[in-house]
């Protein structure tokens, strides 16, 4: 009953602070309205998504954010150097595969979306049985250090995260 | 600015033509999409050009852009939306009826002469 | 004090703005001028994303401090942005693959299955193996 | 300042489009052209965001947030239609 | 208020979307609805009709907003009878399509017709410049479901064709109304009006440019030169009874020529002048040719038909751009006889492809069974649209003449349609003498090709039910015929009120006795 | 003025009523249908002769009844003598015909299609006769090229018969047409169209300018109906009709419409010179040239049919004389030749009838074989022939008399030597007629073996044969009254005619003997002529109208098929061309006012955007072949049009503009999914250069009107709006406040209009399944190297969130609508737009097996809710539409406002949302119909699946 009532509790407390920061206003009607709809959109959308992932850990999804956001800044500025000052044949790009020990598509999902987000890397595409991904580097030589920074600093985290 | 708004205007309204006179379905059904950008700025600009003067009411606003001809434009946005869905659908029914998307159409019939 | 305050979150702000405005350039510079589709993608799907988000966050400050009445919009612009641009990204290099790059010049998955553009996902037999 | 800010920052979205743009014409491959169009949208709501701020007013998130969310669908749609021929299959 | 005035244009609203949604697995259920529904309409149109015939002119005003700020509908004694003849015509095609079967050969055909009649009313009872763009497109995008209903080829190609024409047409109606509103900055006709008369002539480039270009539009929709080019390809391919219908299309279009260019941009308007005539009387004598050539030369029945259809929509616009309160009259009259007329010739044609193996070919083919009953339907469809008498056509092609004789081009006006009708006649008895005078002897008759188009199986009988709708369509020529004197009567009251718009302007623009009432609420926030 | 002027309209309308009896008699049997068929004529006779002593005593029956007094066309009746002798005739002969047709049809022929155009034929020439108003006038006159099209056309399955009667409908459809042209200008003269008036107004009418048109254009009716030359070649090939047929209409009755309408013509057009020289000269030249084809032909109905044409000539000519005795002799003859070419015609019918052939040169020696056929044969072709005591003789006497006192193109002997080798002509195939066919040997070749037929056959020719003896020999009890009166209606005074058979030794006796003798000489020379006129070319009228005929075919054809070439290009570019040449002729008609605004200032991002939107736009043209990059283009293009939008005030427009935008591409890169991806390069270099000519100059058309605007200020019925939208509508959102509530019903349109396209493409997409289109769907192939991954992971797991959050936004934007940005029509479109994404990520057919709402019951609900919100109004007395609301507070809530108009908004939010994914769903099961396989899982491969099938296979060991 209370499994089809909050089919995705989190995705329902979300819903609820969107729409808040949405009407930009924190009134009792506002709220009100923000908790129904953080029901019933959900409840609308079950079926699209008909299991519930198994998220633990907030902490350790928290430290994760921090790290992610981090890389992303750092290294943005370092392709930024990239870009507009190495020359395109010093430009060294590589493919570089990353087996996967992750199995939860939510989990493979944020895997790839952190390696496409912090620069340097894309995730262009998975195996056809979600085992491993390939990843493009705009620019290294050591595509092997890629790949074990992406596994220790990223799929480690998440691994404890999607248990 | 009125003379950026005319120009564009008379931009899309060329090319616009220029692909509705194309021979397939495809480049007119464009056409008619650039036609309908050009005409729905067209009926936004009778109502004179303003900037940042929304036609939301709030209090410290002097003065408002016309509200009229967007109301006028939504509305066409709108039906031009319904035309081309179903332009789109009778373009893809003809291709697949006839095996081309040509839009003219060559008339196979002959005729018996007089008695 | 009044004005110092101005002065910081007027500071602060422009600040933003530079620094988004640097990073969409970069963005849009990366887009001109690197050579290969691959590489090229990498530019304005990070930078960009980062420059918009300079925008928004100079945009909250800017309202937050200066009109002084609070916008939650930018974040969730933000957050919108993040969400996507992998998904973006993903799709465009799968594009690219598909239509330009030839499966042997990729490495190997190192699986049974090849990737996922070039090879169809494992089938219900697959599975009972 | 902010206006000092605003217009530099003005001047490298616009530049920014104005890459796209070229982008988008040259290609060479469809994944260029899609790539560029995504990247326009994206310039295209950055300023969005600052016209906001130039005009002090926030009525222009509404469509920042639905391009935001419109560019991604149409991003993906053009992607699919290149891989897969059927959008929705 | 009387709230009667909206009834033709919510009525058929409500009912197509039970028809669509509702009734959509029950073919019986959306038969007795969409009948119900168009005796419904015709019953509230008869009374509209009662309601204006004394010359009153009745304002309904959308959300009790003032005119010239909100929409408003008018009705008048032009809008009444318009009405009438659409209900009318539509209650007897949709019998028709009934009985014939064409509602089962596709889907959602009776809400598509239920849309499309709202179309029309709502375009005759519009007292708004913008909202008759937008009954336009409803009726058109009805149509365009209509054109191409129960598929095919050569339907869908000239579906095609009809969907692109119109949509470059209403393209140019926005271009229209927009350089009206700019120049005039108003919408409501009667506003339009008042403002146009106060525009000197000196300032009236751009006003006349919009009264131009509205009648390019209006042009298209009813199929006169050099825009009629549409009308034989997609009336010949569409569903017989559809075409049938769409007899009422191209009055549309003479309809709000006759409106817009008379109460807005009339003779008396100096801003505009003679410049609606002067363009409007050539483009109908060059149709006229057009459609008679077309005729002439047809090689199917169902183009030849079309071509009539489109000669005698010329035949109408000329009666029409004479703007006199006589030729309205005539264009009145006219305007009756050729839509029954037309509506008459595509129901028997249907009815003769539902026998005739070989297509609307127009080659010898195999007698058909109740040839003589055919031949007499043709025969009489034929002279009602020939304008030979004992039909309406005769008396209207008279009226139209006896209209013109006062233009300065009546030498030219007379030729053209008097050599128009002679082509019509010979091209119409070539067709009926092979159609069923040659199809009888059987030495002549040739070889049978089945058509390459999946068409309706043929029927083997008609019945009653099946003829009856054409016969009907026949029977309305005949009775203008003999109530010709009542019928012109009532046109010319018709026609009058059109040419002396005070009431129509003072029921809109003055006569408003309590509209919203805007104290209640305080301030903006 | 006399009595019985009810009895008028009544004798007119009888056959038109007695038309529906054959119908329903010929179940009765042929003879209860002939009687009944009898039974109208009878009656309409018998009314004649009830009015019939008072018009031969001068008077005149006049019935009026209103019919369009707006055209002057009123149903008035005249009876004057003219209208009584024509109409005996039509009704006398009406009831021979009917009694003759009895025997003469066989019983393969339907016979109650026959006597209905029969009485159709009789009310309608009854009808001309006796009109008082030319356009009734006009109407019978039509009707009988009407009905005789259908008699002449009754044995369909002859070609002649077709063809004679599309000749004859074709010719005096014609000449009826040029006389309606006529009939107006008189009318337009005379102030009046009825013929009582009109023939008051001589003077008027001959003074006035218009005088030689109208007698030109109404003579044309008249000599194309009475075959007059040149116009005479459709009567022979009328003859295809049955004989009854044309003893009825080319001997009596049709052909003399020509000849009555110039008659009853006379006294207002008759008189100058144009009248004169015009139908003197036409008559003359037809009579002679038609006795002269009449002698060298061999059919005995086209020898009488081209003797017809000469009797006519002569008729007219004497009209055309303009002397009242003349036109009293014409008058004369008219009956004469009535009485003995309708004999002659039955007699033909008959030999043809008994022998099976009407070859002249098959025949002969039939005197003895069918003696009583025989003698009245003789006697009526010696009345045509003009010998005495007969009463042609009498008439053509007179005719010799008056034209010997003739002044004509510039002497007397010209017209007495035409008159006489007319008369000699005459003679001659009179003698032939009777000589070939009865007299000399017996042949025994015959292909029927011929013998006098049934006494009823004989009635009617053995009657008009004792007319003709008896008028021959007591002219003035037999015909002298009936002259007079009709005489008299034509003239206008008395005639005092004295008909006699001796007028002494006058120039006509002298003219009479040579034409007999001339005429001997002729036949006995015929076989020699015979051969010398076979072998001399000469035009045949038949062959030129036929060639006349397929070249107007043809012409029509090639005009036509030269303007409806089926090429839409091409006829958008004539509307294109047209509407600019035709707006920039309105605009050279009127001055433009002083610009009265300055230009806004264009900061360079603007300048930015514009250079995007142009070379968007441009490209769009260049690279339009490749049909994806165009898409692409587009969109930037709309991009750039929203940025417009925004910048200029209207972010509203902005909003809604994107996401159509976005729905739009998706449903053409649906369908481009099934079209060529390229547009193949086809037309030549001539046609881009006109294109773009054309293009170039509507662009600069469109630009200037709209720049001509922008530069001058208006007032507009807008500032009501922005003051009452809060205080009357409730919001602060003016474009929505406008669309909700002051044009909430354009609104309501415009989502019928959606829920429309919706309707249309699902019933296109059944179409299409069920027709051949299916076929070729169901064949369609794949191109190979698609992408293997349908439905990837991260775009199925992303869209699990975004998708609600994308549903959030739509509800925030359809609830901030009123007062902010946005509104119903937006969110419904963001919705779809959500639902979209889920259906890229899943697949349509996963997620369709998945949907909670039925898009056909939404569009309905959409619009029925914001139907019956409108309707809603109605309760309160409101009209329909009108907007209530107000602002409501419940504890612990702060206050909101409740609208009508919210209402509304969800109906269009419904109606949106429910048109865009039923659009979607149609497009998709087209391609569901050409193979897509329906996923069962939401992605592709669930990576997690492994991980349980491995521990599940753990658990298994
Ligand atoms: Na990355
Ligand atoms: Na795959």
């Amino acid at each position: 009953m209370l499994k089809r009532l909050f089919p995705h509790p989190l995705l329902s407390v979300t819903l609820t602070i969107v729409w808040l920061m949405l009407v930009n206003k924190v009134t009792s009607g506002n709220l009100a309205l923000g908790i129904l709809l953080g029901i019933v959109i959900p409840v609308m959308t079950a079926p699209y998504w008909p299991n519930r992932p198994k998220l633990r850990a907030p902490l350790m999804a928290a430290e994760y954010a921090l790290v992610v956001l981090w890389d992303i800044i750092v290294a943005n500025i370092v392709v930024a150097g990239i870009v507009m000052f190495k020359r395109n044949a010093d430009i060294h790009s590589q493919w570089v595969v990353v087996p996967l020990e992750l199995t939860s598509p939510e989990a493979i999902t944020v895997l790839a979306g952190t390696i496409t987000m912090t620069p340097g890397t894309v995730s262009a595409t998975l195996s056809a049985d979600g085992g491993s991904l390939l990843v493009h580097c705009l620019h290294t030589d050591d595509p092997d250090g890629i790949r074990d920074d992406i596994k220790t600093r990223y799929e480690r985290r998440l691994k404890e995260i999607f248990r | 600015m009125e003379l950026i708004v005319a120009t564009s205007l008379g931009g899309l309204t060329a090319a616009g033509i220029y692909l509705v006179l194309r021979l397939r379905a495809f480049p007119v059904i464009l056409g008619l999409t650039l036609l309908s950008y050009a005409v729905n700025v067209f009926v936004f600009a009778t109502g004179r050009l303003t900037v940042g003067l929304p036609p939301v009411l709030n209090d410290d606003a002097s003065a408002y852009t016309d509200p009229l001809p967007q109301a006028l434009v939504l509305t066409a946005i709108v039906i031009s939306f319904g035309m081309t869905a179903v332009l789109v659908l009778i373009s893809l029914g003809a291709f697949l009826e006839a095996g081309d998307d040509r839009v003219n159409i060559k008339d196979e019939t002959t005729g018996e002469s007089d008695a | 004090m009044d004005q110092d305050m101005t002065l910081l979150s007027e500071l602060l702000v422009s600040v933003f703005l530079i620094v988004g405005g640097i990073f969409g350039l970069v963005g849009s510079f990366g887009l001109l001028k690197l050579k290969q589709t691959m590489q090229r993608l990498h530019a304005p799907t990070k930078a960009t994303t980062l420059g918009v988000g300079g925008a928004l966050i100079a945009s909250m400050l800017y309202f937050l401090m200066i009109e002084g009445s609070v916008s939650f919009h930018e974040l969730l612009i933000t957050l919108f942005l993040f969400l996507t641009a992998p998904i973006t990204a993903n799709f465009i290099a799968k594009t690219f693959m598909q239509g330009d790059v030839p499966e042997n010049e990729l490495p190997q998955t190192g699986r049974e299955f090849g990737w996922a553009v070039y090879d169809d996902p494992p089938s219900e037999e697959d599975e009972e193996k | 300042m902010i206006t000092y800010a605003l217009i530099f920052a003005f001047a490298c979205f616009g530049f920014g489009l104005l890459a796209t743009l070229w982008r988008l014409l040259a290609g060479p491959t469809a994944a260029d052209r899609i790539l560029a169009l995504d990247t326009m949208v994206i310039n295209f709501i950055a300023l969005l965001i600052l016209y906001g701020i130039w005009r002090g007013t926030a009525i222009y998130f509404e469509a920042s947030m639905l391009i935001a969310m419109v560019g991604f669908v149409s991003t993906v749609a053009f992607c699919r239609f290149i891989l897969r021929g059927d959008i929705i299959e | 208020m009387n709230h009667w005035i909206i009834a033709p244009v919510v009525l058929p609203a409500m009912v197509a979307p039970l028809i669509a949604y509702v009734m959509r697995h029950d073919i019986v259920l959306q038969r007795t609805a969409s009948l119900l529904g168009a005796v419904l309409l015709t019953a509230v149109a008869t009374g509209l009709f009662v309601l204006s015939a004394d010359g009153s002119v009745h304002v309904y005003r959308l959300g009790d907003w003032p005119a010239p700020f909100g929409i408003v509908l008018v009705l008048d004694r032009l809008s009444a009878l318009l009405i009438l003849l659409t209900s009318v015509l539509g209650l007897i095609v949709l019998i028709h399509s009934v009985a014939s079967g064409w509602d089962t050969r596709g889907r959602h055909f009776h809400a598509l017709m239920q849309f499309q009649l709202m179309g029309i009313c709502g375009a005759f009872l519009t007292g708004d410049a913008f909202n008759l763009f937008v009954l336009f497109e409803i009726l058109l995008i009805a149509s365009y479901g209509l054109t191409i209903h129960s598929g095919g080829k050569a339907r869908l190609q000239s579906g095609l064709q009809y969907v692109i024409m119109n949509l470059a047409g209403s393209t140019l109606f926005l271009i229209a109304l927009g350089t009206l509103y700019a120049t005039t900055g108003t919408l409501n006709i009667a506003d339009l009006s008042v403002k146009v008369r106060e525009i000197p002539v000196e300032d009236a480039a751009l006003v006349r440019v919009a009264a131009m270009l509205l009648m390019i539009v209006f042009a298209v929709k009813a199929a006169l030169f050099p825009v009629q080019f549409w009308l034989p390809g997609t009336y010949a391919n569409a569903p017989a009874p559809v075409a049938a219908l769409f007899a009422i299309m191209t009055k549309v279009g003479a309809y709000a020529i006759l409106r817009m260019h008379t109460i807005v941009f009339g003779p008396d308007a100096a801003a505009i002048g003679t410049l609606s005539q002067d363009w409007l009387m050539p483009a109908a004598l060059i149709t006229i040719a057009i459609g008679a050539f077309g005729v002439m030369g047809a090689r199917r029945l169902m183009p030849l038909i079309a071509f009539a259809v489109l000669s005698s929509t010329g035949t109408l616009m000329l009666a029409v751009s004479a703007f006199t309160p006589y030729s309205a009259q005539a264009a009145l009259y006219y305007l009756l006889h050729s839509t029954f007329a037309a509506a008459a010739l595509f129901l028997f044609a249907d009815l003769l492809l539902a026998k005739r193996r070989t297509g609307d070919l127009l080659k010898v083919a195999p007698a058909t069974v109740q040839n003589g009953l055919l031949a007499s339907l043709f025969f009489a469809g034929a002279i009602g649209i020939a304008g030979m008498p004992p039909l309406s056509g005769f008396l209207g092609k008279l009226l139209v003449l006896d209209a013109l004789r006062v233009s300065d081009y009546t030498w030219l006006v007379w030729t053209v349609v008097l050599a128009g009708s002679l082509l019509t006649i010979v091209g119409f008895v070539r067709a009926g003498s092979l159609l069923f005078w040659k199809s009888t002897s059987a030495d002549l008759a040739g070889p049978i090709e089945p058509e390459p188009e999946d068409e309706a199986p043929p029927v083997t009988k008609l019945g009653p039910l099946v003829v009856a709708p054409t016969m009907i369509m026949l029977a309305m020529l005949g009775l203008l015929t003999v109530f010709a004197g009542p019928v012109s009567r009532h046109m010319e009251a018709t026609a009058g009120q059109l040419f002396d718009p005070s009431a129509y302007i003072g029921a809109v623009l003055e006569d408003q006795p309590d509209t919203k009432d805007l104290s209640a609420h305080g301030e903006a926030h | 003025m006399v009595s019985g002027s009810g009895l008028l309209p009544v004798m007119v309308l009888l056959p038109f009523i007695g038309a529906l009896v054959p119908g329903l008699m010929i179940r009765a049997g042929r003879n209860a249908c002939a009687t009944f068929t009898a039974v109208p004529t009878v009656l309409a006779l018998v009314f004649l002769g009830v009015m019939a002593p008072g018009v031969l005593d001068g008077g005149t029956v006049t019935a009026k009844i209103d019919w369009l007094p707006a055209l002057g066309l009123n149903a008035n009746f005249m009876l004057d003598g003219l209208g009584l002798l024509f109409a005996g005739m039509i009704l006398g002969m009406g009831l021979l015909i009917t009694l003759y047709a009895r025997f003469y049809l066989s019983g393969d022929d339907p016979m109650g299609q026959f006597y209905t155009y029969l009485l159709l034929f009789q009310g309608a020439m009854l009808g001309i006769v006796v009109s008082d108003n030319i356009l009734l006038l006009l109407v019978f006159w039509e009707l009988t090229s009407l009905s005789s099209f259908l008699l002449i056309g009754y044995w369909k399955h002859l070609p002649e018969g077709r063809q004679g009667a599309r000749m004859a409908l074709t010719v005096t459809g014609a000449g009826g047409l040029a006389m309606i042209a006529g009939m107006l200008i008189l009318g337009n003269i005379a102030g009046s169209y009825d013929l009582s008036v009109i023939l008051e107004h001589r003077e008027a009418i001959q003074a006035s300018e218009y005088y030689l048109p109208a007698l030109i254009l109404i003579l044309l009716g008249a000599f194309t109906k009475s075959a007059q030359f040149p116009f005479h070649f459709w009567l022979p090939h009328a003859m295809a009709a049955p004989t009854p047929v044309s003893a009825y209409l080319h001997s009596a009755t049709m052909v003399k419409a020509g000849i009555f309408l110039m008659a009853r013509m006379w006294p207002v057009l008759a008189g100058t010179e144009e009248w004169f020289y015009i139908v003197s000269t036409v008559g003359l030249i037809t009579m002679v040239i038609g006795a002269l084809i009449a002698l060298f032909k061999d059919d005995l109905k086209a020898l009488l049919a081209f003797s017809t044409v000469s009797h006519l000539g002569l008729l007219t000519m004497l009209l055309g004389l303009g002397s009242k005795m003349a036109a009293v002799v014409a008058v004369f003859h008219i009956l004469n030749h009535l009485t003995f070419k309708a004999a002659l015609f039955m007699s033909a019918g008959i030999v043809d009838h008994e022998t099976h052939t009407r070859d002249i040169k098959r025949l002969g020696g039939l005197a003895s074989l069918m003696p009583v056929t025989a003698l009245i044969a003789v006697v009526a072709a010696l009345s045509m022939a003009g010998i005495p005591p007969l009463n042609g003789f009498m008439s053509k006497e007179m005719m010799l008399e008056e034209v010997a006192h003739t002044h004509w193109w510039g002497g007397e002997w010209p017209i007495i030597i035409l008159a006489t080798l007319g008369a000699l002509l005459s003679v001659a195939y009179s003698f032939r007629f009777i000589g070939h066919t009865f007299f000399g040997p017996v042949r025994d070749d015959y292909p029927h073996h011929p013998h006098d037929p049934p006494v009823g056959m004989l009635l009617a020719p053995g009657f008009l044969a004792v007319l003709v003896v008896l008028i021959g020999l007591a002219p003035m009890t037999f015909a002298a009254p009936i002259v007079e009166a009709a005489g008299l209606a034509v003239t206008g005074s008395e005639p005092h005619v004295h008909l006699k058979l001796w007028h002494g030794v006058t120039p006509a006796l002298f003219m009479s003997m040579v034409a007999v003798g001339g005429g001997a000489v002729l036949l006995w020379l015929h076989r020699p002529l015979d051969r010398i006129w076979l072998s001399t070319p000469r035009p045949e009228a038949k062959v030129m109208f036929d060639a006349l005929m397929r070249r107007v075919v043809l012409g029509s054809r090639f005009i036509t098929e030269v303007a409806h070439n089926g090429a839409i290009s091409r006829y958008l570019a004539i509307f294109t061309v047209a509407t600019i040449l035709l707006g920039y002729a309105a605009f050279q008609g009127g001055g433009m006012p002083a610009p009265t605004r300055g230009l806004l200032p264009v900061p360079p991002l603007v300048g930015v955007g514009f250079v995007l939107l142009m070379v968007a736009t441009a490209a769009t043209v260049t690279m339009h072949r490749s049909r994806f990059r165009a898409l692409i283009l587009t969109s930037v293009v709309g991009l750039m049009v929203s940025a417009g939008f925004v910048y200029l005030s209207a972010p509203d427009l902005a909003l809604t503009q994107i996401s159509v935008d976005t729905v739009t591409v998706m449903l053409m890169l649906l369908a481009l999914h099934f079209l060529p991806k390229e547009t193949p390069r086809e037309s030549p270099i001539g046609l881009h250069i006109r294109d773009g000519a054309i293009a170039i100059a509507a662009g600069v058309a469109v630009a200037s009107l709209a720049y001509a605007f922008l530069l001058r200020d208006i007032d507009t019925i807008s500032g009501y709006h922005l003051a009452n939208s809060y205080k009357g509508g409730g919001g602060n959102n003016v474009v929505n406040v406008i669309l909700v509530d002051f044009r909430g019903y354009d609104t309501y349109g415009e989502i019928i209009v959606l829920g429309i396209a919706g309707l249309t493409l699902y019933a296109l997409m059944e179409a299409l399944l069920n027709g051949p289109a299916s076929r070729r769907l169901r064949n369609w192939t794949f191109p190979p190297d698609r992408s293997r991954d349908r439905h990837p992971l991260m775009m199925v797991v992303a869209t699990r969130v975004m998708m609600p959050i994308a549903a959030l936004v739509g509800v925030y934007i359809f609830l901030r609508g009123h007062n902010l940005p946005g509104g119903g029509f937006v969110a419904g479109l963001v919705i779809s737009i959500a639902l979209l994404m889920q259906y890229m990520a899943s697949g349509f057919a996963w997620a369709q097996d998945r949907k909670r709402f039925e898009y056909h019951s939404m569009i309905g609900w959409g619009v029925v809710v914001a139907g019956l919100t409108g309707a809603g109004a109605w309760l309160a007395g409101q009209p329909f539409l009108t907007s209530a609301f107000g602002y409501f507070r419940i504890w612990p809530f702060e206050e909101f406002e409740l609208a009508t108009a919210a209402l509304f908004d969800l109906g269009v939010f419904l109606t949106v949302l429910g048109a865009v994914m039923l659009m979607l769903y149609s497009l998709s099961r087209l391609a569901r119909y050409a193979g897509e396989t329906v996923n069962v899982d939401p992605m592709d491969y669930d990576p997690s699946r492994r991980e349980v099938a491995d521990s599940e296979q753990k658990d298994a060991r």
